[in-house]
Formats: structure tokens, C-alpha cells, sequence
């Protein structure tokens, strides 16, 4: 028995580890954002979980242009920081799980989840990123072995909303099956609106991003509900990503305890939003 | 073949099957860009280059002439475009003036103002 | 409205494809072989679909070792012969058609399957030994263009035998709704009865393999039933590759009639096994 | 952790995720020799290769011996140790020999006689 003892979604703006990497956070422009992580950093760095696992996308550094899974999943034992073009982000490679990342697998393919595996692996910034924004001092190591969940995002058509959050329901039961680890964090990362391309670019609708934020604690089945389409509509051609938060989710119980949200506008292009949930909260029927 | 049709919404991409086999060749010129012997070559001769990767005569002339909207009328992905940006020194916000009609200045303005939500 | 018109199941033993290539098929150890195949080669070279869908798994040619998708799809223009290491098998590189492949995934994706595209893919024995099969002499093309679908059946865990067939059913539903192509054939490949490695390398299971060809066309849930573990044991360790075949079953009616049954011991290691069904029959409640 | 223990079959290997785990290096060796070059230069200087590769000491041993059933006990994958066969002009029946301590010739003849279907 592993128990879920938290779920974190985090934006994974490129320029937040930027902004990080490069000692930017007290600047006007960048204050706010990390001030409002301060909270959840502060809880997380007294919850530090045996493991974690982490759904994210990959931009087109660790994957070919010419594979793309609807789901991945990593089983290394160690993935490399990618070079995105410009030089590999100095924080540490991330060090994995595979005895897990096989029992997740091996469970889920039982479930009707169609997963690709990668037995080798970098991760960009979608993966470092959301690590950042949990452990801003990493030192040598990140703070537990940290398994990748990758989600197509980028190539439509995307697993529908509703099909990621039943991915995180499956995850939840097979995480709880393991015998391995005591403790487990999950991150859903990206988000909230925005729109890089196209004559809408610059796209951010806050009270969109403000019902996700709510919702995806209260009521996840409203979000499971939304389109491609309307994701994109209402989010940009890129908010659609927020269906990782779903995966998170799922993996959730019914019922959480918040612990901390966050909103900003802009990081970089980007609406950033946080949310930190305890998943040790007694549940009522 | 509905299905396969992309999402018609105004001043938006989606990269959907039909755009990324139009934009293949380019968006692996654009990745191939991470590795940097090859940024090297690619700057060294971009013609040849985008020759190598087998690009259409349109797509070059993109490419050589940084014409960003063009790459994306082409069958480029962001993620991918953005690769050359950056190798030309050039950030998202500058790519969000560009496809946007505004200056830097003003499209990074227009983001700290809260971001563009009438669009 | 596109029909399925036919649905051939095959092994895919990369010797049958070496006796072919080699002008050995009159010798007596392959005669019967190819004898059996004959009523079948006449039937399908008078009905030539407009495009075909293959299932077939790659044997570590086309995909590298460190990625594993459990079902993927072919999106390329064509598909080129693997070298496996003593050059390229002299039958035809494949003509695909992405047009039908997007419209497969969009639908599948839209079920609830996860799959991985392809949108570069060389294509090794598992592939073109069924086409060869089909199509003995293809001159400079084979009949039509084809689409793989590859399904994980080298790497445990491989996805159940019953979401093969569920996987086939959604295939099925995904062609009625194409307009581009007005007949489809299907192939579903491996098998059957083998095993290649360790003291129980040559086993042949015959009465296990009739029993799988009468039920692949009366009573294919029996054979969705089968969990990875007993197909292993009464198959061999390679003969789990039947799953295939349900893939192909799936995407039929659930009367189909069968034009011919052929099956052979020993091609190289295996039992030999084809199955081909006619798809245009009136269906009785 | 049951659900990760591969199925127990006598005689049987299956190549589940600890297998594939602890194969994984000598694998991508192997799949390397599909490549005209590679292979020039694995026959060139076989432990040179292996080291490339990062195979472990037991590994390389049993590659430069051609063990074959050791290739499979240390996580060799019946797709990927055949290739290497395949490079010594060997053939699948050859190893099922190997595997069922028989002759080539003894083998061929249990599967012409209907295969083994005793076991
Ligand atoms: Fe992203
Ligand atoms: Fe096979």
C-alpha cells in the first residue's frame, strides 16, 4: 500500500526557470509569481514524499518529431536534463523508479491504458520546470526519485480531457497496489490560458483559468467533461495542456484539503497558476 | 473525413494531422537544431541545410527569410519554430509581435497589462 | 461509408518470406506450405480492396529497443523495407495512405485508445512476409496501399487479449465512418504455436491452434478471454503474438464466412496458420 | 509488487520490464548490428564495441563466447541476441538447439516431425 500524499499543479513556463536559472526573482515582472509560490513551497518542503511522479509534455527535445505517444511512460533509472538549444539547465538529472514505473505500467496496460514506454529519456523544461517551482534549491539531487507520465499535448487530436482524468483514477489504484514506497507526490504541470501562435496569441482568459482552479479541486468531473475544442477555445491553442491537471487529479481522492493556490499573469506569455492539494483528508460519503 | 478536419477558430493553429505530414520536414530541421554541431552547419549553409532535410522550395524561402508566419502557414509547429528563434536570439514575446501585428515592446506590454482577453 | 471486405489472418515467419525470396517454395519442406496457401492467394487477387490495414508487431527492426508503444499507427506516405541486418528483403517499399490513418486515429483516440503515431516507420518481416502472402509475385507495388497498426507483443506486459479485440471493434467503426476509401481489407498477423528460446524452445501446440483457428471466426470473446499467462503456456512465449489476430476480428461483423484455412508444422520454428473470411455476409440477429 | 513478476513457466523466458531492464545495453547492441557500418566495426574489435555499449563484464563475456544462453539470462531478448546470430551465419534452429541441448540437424528434424509437442 503507497499512498498519494499530494498533488500539485504547476504551470511549466520555460521563462520561470529562466527566470530561476538566472537569479531574476526578485524583479518587478517576476516577485509576485514566485511570492505566490512561497506557501506551497514552505508545505512541500516539509512533505517530501518517497517518490513522485510527474505528468507532463515533452517540447520537441526529448521525443522525435516522428513518434508521438498519446501516453508515455518513463523507466529509466536516470533522465538527463535535455538541451533544448541553448545549453542544459543547470539542476540535477532526475533520478528515477523504474520498479515502479513497471508495476504503473504493468497495471495500467491491464486497465486499458495503452501506454508507450521510454526506457531512455531527457526531460525539457515541461519536466524541470514544475520541479523548479517545487524545490527552488535542489542542490545535487531533487528531493526523491521523480517517475515521467507524458501526456500528448502538442499534436491534435490530445487524449480527450475525460480520458486523462480517467488515466489519474487508474494511477490512483495502481499506486495504491505497490508495496514499494510509503509515500508518493504527483504533479500535473502546464497551463493556465495562453496562446502562442496565430493572430490571437497573447490569449488569457482569467475567469476561465479561475474556474479551473476551482473546480479542479471541487468538481474534476466538469473539467473531464470539456472538448478539445472548447479547451482550445476557452484556454488558447496551448491551455489545452491543462488536461494534465487531470491526470493529477484523478489520482486524487474525492475529496482534498488545498493548501495553497496561486494565479499570475504573465509569466512569459502564459497565465502561471498553482494549486496544492493534501490528499490526507478523511473522506465522507 | 469530418474527423480529421482541424478546429476553425479564428487567429489559431492547431497542429493536427494534415498541418504536421505538410510541415514533417521542417519541424525535424527545426528539432535537429538542439544539437549543436548541427546549429553550426545549419548556420554555415542554411540553403544546403534546408536542402538536407528535404524542404519544399516555399518552406526555404520561409526559413532563409525568417518570414515566422509563413513557417507556420507551412505546416510548422511553435515548439519547432521557436527553436530558430531562439538560435537567432529571438523569444516567444517577439514571435507573439511578430503573428500579432505588434512590437515587442508592445506585445510584452500588452502581457504585463494582464494579457490580450478581448481576442 | 467505407466496408470491410475481408479480413486474413497469417503468420508472418520471416523464413516463409526467405523461401519466397529464394525460389525454394517447390522444395519439400515448404511445398505444402505454399500449397495451402494457394486457394486463398486466388480468392484475394480477385478482390482487391482500395486500401489495407495491417497489425502486425515490429521485431526490433523499425522502432528502437528504449520505446515501446502498446498499439501504434503508421502515418506515413510510405514505409520502407527494413534492413534486419542482411539487407533489404527485393519486394516493394509500401505505399501508405495518411489521409485514412489520421481519420483512424482521431476516431481511436476519441474511443479511449492511446495510441502512438508514426509518422516515419521502416517496416521488417512482420509486415512484408504478409504481404507476401497475399500478394506472392507484387511486381514494382503491392495491390494497394497499406496502414500498419503495430501492437507491443514482444515486451511484457503486452496489452490483453481483450482489448485486441476491443481495439479491432473501435477499427471497425472507425472505417464505416470514412468516406475516402469504399473497401478495406484486413490483415491480422503472427503466430501460431511457438516458442524460441529456452528448453521449451520448439514447442508446437496443434490442438490449440485449431481450436484458435475455429474460434477466431465463431467465437472470438473466447479467445479475448485469454489471459496473457495461458496464452503463453499454450502458445509458447512468441505464439502470445495471436493477439493480433483478434485485432483483425474485431474490425469484422460478427458473421463473417470463411473462404479458406490452411495450416502447416513446422515454417522455421512455427506453426504455420492462415485464416480468411468473407466480410460481405448478411448479418442474422 | 506481484503484478511486476514475470509469468513462471518452466523452459520459459518472458521479457518483462526487470528482464528488459538488465538486457537493456546488450539489446541496443544488438539491435545496432542491423546497420552495415556497425556491424564492420563490432567484428573489428568485438570488446571495444561492447564497451561502447556499456555491457557489463558477465555481458561482454557472453557476447565474445557466444553464449547463448547466457545472452538470455542476462536479459538478452530472443529478437535481439538473433541478430548477432544471424551476423555468424547462424539460424534460428540453430539456437533452438542450442536452448534444447540438441544438434542443429536433431532440432530440424523434431520440427519436421511436427514440432515438440511434449513439453
Ligand atoms: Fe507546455
Ligand atoms: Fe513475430
Amino acid at each position: 500500500m503507497s499512498d498519494v500524499i499530494w498533488g500539485l499543479a504547476t504551470s511549466h513556463v520555460p521563462s520561470i526557470g529562466a527566470a530561476m536559472d538566472r537569479g531574476m526573482t526578485d524583479q518587478p515582472v517576476w516577485a509576485p509569481l514566485f511570492e505566490g509560490y512561497q506557501p506551497a513551497r514552505d508545505w512541500l518542503a516539509q512533505n517530501i514524499p518517497d517518490v513522485a511522479i510527474l505528468v507532463y509534455n515533452d517540447h520537441a527535445n526529448g521525443v522525435d518529431p516522428d513518434i508521438v505517444p498519446t501516453f508515455a511512460i518513463g523507466a529509466a533509472e536516470r533522465y538527463r536534463v535535455a538541451d533544448e538549444g541553448f545549453g542544459r539547465r543547470a539542476v540535477p538529472d532526475v533520478v528515477g523508479d523504474p520498479d515502479l514505473s513497471f508495476h504503473l505500467l504493468h497495471n495500467l496496460v491491464d486497465e486499458g491504458f495503452d501506454l508507450t514506454i521510454f526506457q531512455e529519456l531527457d526531460v525539457d523544461h515541461g519536466f524541470t520546470v514544475p520541479l523548479s517551482v517545487w524545490t527552488p534549491d535542489p542542490g545535487d539531487a531533487w528531493p526523491c526519485p521523480v517517475i515521467p507520465i507524458m501526456v500528448n499535448v502538442i499534436r491534435y487530436p490530445q487524449p480527450t480531457a475525460a480520458r486523462c482524468y480517467e488515466l489519474g483514477k487508474a494511477l490512483g489504484r495502481a499506486i495504491a497496489s505497490y508495496q514499494g514506497a510509503r509515500t508518493v507526490g504527483i504533479l500535473g504541470t502546464g497551463g493556465m490560458s495562453h496562446q502562442l501562435a496565430g493572430s490571437r496569441a497573447g490569449f488569457i482568459n482569467v475567469d476561465f483559468d479561475l474556474m479551473f482552479l476551482e473546480s479542479i479541486e471541487k468538481d474534476p468531473e466538469k473539467l473531464a467533461s470539456l472538448s478539445r475544442e472548447e479547451l482550445i477555445r476557452q484556454a488558447g491553442s496551448e491551455g489545452i495542456e491543462l488536461i494534465m491537471w487531470l491526470v493529477m487529479r484523478g489520482a486524487l481522492s474525492e475529496q482534498v484539503a488545498n493548501v495553497h493556490t496561486a494565479y499570475h499573469v504573465p509569466a512569459s506569455n502564459t497565465a502561471a497558476g498553482l494549486a496544492l492539494f493534501d490528499n490526507r483528508v478523511a473522506q465522507t460519503d | 473525413m469530418t474527423s480529421q478536419s482541424r478546429v476553425e477558430l479564428p487567429g489559431t493553429y492547431v497542429f493536427d494531422g494534415p498541418t504536421s505530414r505538410r510541415g514533417h520536414s521542417m519541424n525535424k530541421l527545426f528539432m535537429s537544431l538542439i544539437d549543436e554541431g548541427l546549429r553550426t552547419e545549419f548556420l554555415a549553409d542554411e540553403s544546403a541545410y534546408c536542402a538536407r532535410f528535404g524542404l519544399s522550395e516555399e518552406q526555404t524561402t520561409a526559413v532563409l527569410q525568417r518570414d515566422w508566419q509563413a513557417m507556420l502557414d507551412l505546416g510548422g509547429s511553435i515548439f519547432y519554430v521557436y527553436k530558430l528563434a531562439m538560435l537567432d536570439g529571438l523569444s516567444m514575446q517577439y514571435l507573439g509581435g511578430v503573428f500579432t501585428g505588434m512590437s515587442e515592446d508592445d506585445f510584452k506590454a500588452a502581457m504585463l497589462a494582464g494579457g490580450r482577453t478581448d481576442v
